[in-house]
């Protein structure tokens, strides 16, 4: 994933689960509802921000194969 | 509900920091601070981070979304007072989840802990013999009903003795360095975690953190029913110090003696529950 | 003790011993539990007509109309009961003229698949020839494995 | 009636046989949907060994032929897996599980290994006998109730299933690889390929919550 996209993936899912939050509290949508978005939302952001801030940027290693 | 998902995310890291404290106080060795799987998380997510040439990118990468996702729903879950089973369920998927993690990346390491965690599958049976027991009593396994039966007739731990007994066994075969916790012996170098490095990592603590306050939370509104929030911490800080101690007391099985254990185990809860369908539930 | 269970279950050669064992164990619990009570309300009764060449799968009834079943949710099917008696010409003729042909799932397309599952019960029906085919690809693609 | 898996919200009929999405089967049989994406989309690992003697490593590569028919073989898999997480049948619901004893025969039938091809063989037989409790405790359902379908055992307006009957029907689906009868599953790990052998683990530890929940039903 390329980092640019990686950070507007983080800012999207981020700012949707956000603001999506004030009407879940006023009781706009239901519980079950926003924890869909949540559930999908909370590791695609968590991935997506990581990926943001600290993709490598060479080439892939080797596993650890004990020495 | 975002406040709720953090704080039981902080709250199950400190668990698991107490727990790593204790052990160590029980050791007679001054431990790490409460608050170190936390920097743990922190210090992982801040890492350069990358996915090995050798390894299965999309499941490698998608194992963690998954992670983090079914734990994250079964908070959901257990705020929602829904149904135990759905829990259970995604506790089961732990599994396959550990399975991800060790098979993906093809280190031999992760692949040795990932046939491990298959190994261990026993360690969930006895958790369906204890739900049953509560079904014969509550007649539902919505968590608000199991609740509301327990505010009635007092708490399912007098009631059903053995089958709190085999859910603690299912705790404990998920906490660090327990009798039953194979999967992540010492002599795999980290198991089923070996090559998940940076963010993934501290993925990895995301999933641990809601795992340990999801399974503690469900063992307390189960068998003791519902407290006041304060009440729900001090019971679940003072159950995360038994099983420390039992971890810290009792020497790490090997796999199939840990399969072996809770097989007999199921086997006597079988029974159990056996009799008490036979002789008709009281009440 | 433990150890000793434990060395026979690590063993992937002792499971099917240690599973008929507790075959036979269950068996002997349901065997004790016995008699359990036959319910003769059943779904899809038949009277089995003796006489006839299509002996266990006739369902009697001339072809090309609809039998009498007695399905869980026969609103569901409408149409349940009529392939049930259908066969094609040449099944028709086969199972004229011998009692042998015809009664097995692979004996003759459009042949007689099996007399419950046919268009009474309608995901079974796909399920279970996929069974078959699955289990044929896995041994067409063993047999010619090395080629 | 026990509300085991909660109240169903959607029925899908097929004829007699209705699949019904309640919380507990949904939930399952999305997760069956999410790995079996995964099979669809992710390519194989290169599992790493160690060469003895020397420090070199190797990596394994499945070839294509072999991955196309792995592929096949998991994908049905996941497709059977989550027809058994749904459906509202306890025939359909066994022949489904015997499919999924096939199909992970069949995940790991294209793998070079000796010691895999033993323990596959060995699950096979397990596998194979296990259908004999399994078909007979859905005969037996039928037999002592005169239904097959679960949302009328569920109704509890039909005498009640003998708890033996339950027992074989159990014992049916743990004979497909669960404790303590995987020993042979375990060692069908060892085969290359993560995203098409943690299939084999998914399907039996979601067909071992179904019956569990089919047995609490009924």
């Amino acid at each position: 994933m390329k980092k640019k996209d990686a950070r507007i993936i983080a800012a999207l899912t981020g700012v949707l689960m956000g603001v999506l939050y004030f009407p879940y509290v006023a009781g706009l949508i239901t519980f079950w509802t926003y924890g869909a978005l949540l559930v999908i939302g909370a590791p695609v952001f968590f991935l997506a921000a990581g990926f943001a801030m600290m993709a490598g940027e060479g080439e892939e290693d080797d596993p650890f194969i004990g020495y | 509900m975002i406040p709720e998902i953090l704080a039981a995310l902080f709250f199950g890291l400190l668990l698991l920091g107490l727990h790593r404290k204790v052990v160590a106080r029980i050791q007679k060795r001054p431990g790490p601070p409460v608050w170190q799987e936390f920097l743990h998380a922190a210090k992982f997510f801040w890492k350069q981070t990358w996915v090995p040439k050798t390894a299965s990118s999309l499941m490698f990468v998608g194992i963690v979304l998954v992670g983090i996702g079914i734990w994250v729903a079964a908070l959901l879950v257990v705020i929602a007072g829904g149904n135990i089973l759905i829990i259970f369920g995604i506790y089961m998927l732990q599994k396959i989840v550990e399975h991800g993690f060790g098979l993906s990346s093809g280190s031999p390491y992760g692949k040795f802990g990932g046939v491990r965690s298959v190994i261990s599958a026993a360690s969930e049976i006895p958790l369906f013999v204890s739900v049953a027991a509560i079904a014969l009593f509550t007649h539902s396994l919505a968590l608000q009903d199991i609740v509301a039966y327990q505010a009635v007739h007092g708490p399912l731990l007098l009631i059903v003795p053995p089958a709190a007994f085999a859910m603690f066994l299912v705790l404990l075969s998920k906490m660090p360095g327990g009798p039953f916790s194979v999967v992540e012996g010492k002599e795999l170098v980290s198991g089923y975690k070996t090559e998940h490095f940076g963010f993934f990592r501290a993925g990895l603590y995301v999933c641990d953190g809601l795992k340990t306050t999801v399974l503690l939370w469900t063992f307390v509104l189960v068998f003791i029913g519902g407290l006041p929030t304060a009440g729900f911490i001090i019971v679940m800080v003072i159950l995360m110090i038994i099983l420390s101690f039992t971890c810290a007391l009792t020497p790490m099985l090997t796999p199939f003696d840990s399969v072996t254990l809770q097989t007999l185990v199921t086997g006597a809860m079988l029974v159990y529950v056996g009799c008490i369908a036979a002789m008709g539930v009281p009440g | 003790m433990i150890r000793r269970i434990s060395n026979v279950i690590s063993h992937f050669d002792h499971i099917l011993p240690l599973f008929a064992a507790a075959c036979a164990i269950i068996a002997a619990i349901a065997i004790i539990s016995l008699p359990f009570t036959y319910v003769p309300d059943q779904l899809y009764p038949k009277t089995i007509n003796r006489a006839s060449n299509l002996d266990p799968y006739d369902r009697g009834g001339p072809p090309f109309t609809q039998a009498v079943i007695h399905s869980q949710y026969p609103g569901n099917s409408p149409s349940a009961g009529y392939v049930t008696t259908y066969l094609t010409p040449f099944s028709r003729f086969l199972a004229d003229s011998t009692a042998h042909l015809g009664t097995t799932i692979v004996a003759h397309p459009g042949g007689i698949l099996d007399e419950i599952l046919y268009n009474t019960r309608g995901l079974d029906t796909v399920v279970e020839p996929t069974i078959l085919f699955i289990a044929f690809a896995i041994a067409s693609y063993l047999f010619r494995r090395e080629e | 009636m026990i509300a085991v898996g909660g109240e169903p919200f959607y029925y899908l009929e097929f004829g007699d046989i209705v699949l019904y999405f309640s919380p507990v089967t949904t939930t399952l049989f999305v997760l069956a949907l999410l790995f079996t994406l995964f099979v669809l989309a992710s390519r194989p690992e290169r599992q790493v060994d160690i060469a003895f003697g020397s420090d070199a490593y190797l990596a394994k590569v499945i070839t294509p032929g072999e991955l196309h028919f792995r592929k096949f073989m998991a994908t049905a898999c996941g497709l059977a897996s989550m027809g058994a997480m749904v459906t509202g049948d306890v025939f359909d619901f066994t022949l489904f599980a015997s499919l999924v004893g096939i199909t992970n025969i069949g995940i790991v039938a294209a793998v070079k290994n000796r010691h895999v091809q033993n323990a596959a063989y060995q699950y096979g037989l397990v596998s194979l006998s296990a259908t004999v409790p399994l078909f007979s405790g859905a005969a037996m359902v039928a037999a002592t109730t005169g239904t097959l379908s679960l949302i009328e055992l569920a109704k509890g307006t039909y005498p009640a299933v003998p708890l033996a009957v339950k027992s074989f029907l159990v014992l049916g689906i743990i004979g497909e690889g669960m404790a303590p009868f995987y020993a042979a599953k375990a060692e069908m790990f060892r085969a290359p390929g993560a995203p098409y052998v943690i299939m084999c683990s998914l399907s039996s530890l979601l067909i071992f919550l179904r019956v569990v929940e089919i047995a609490m039903t009924m």
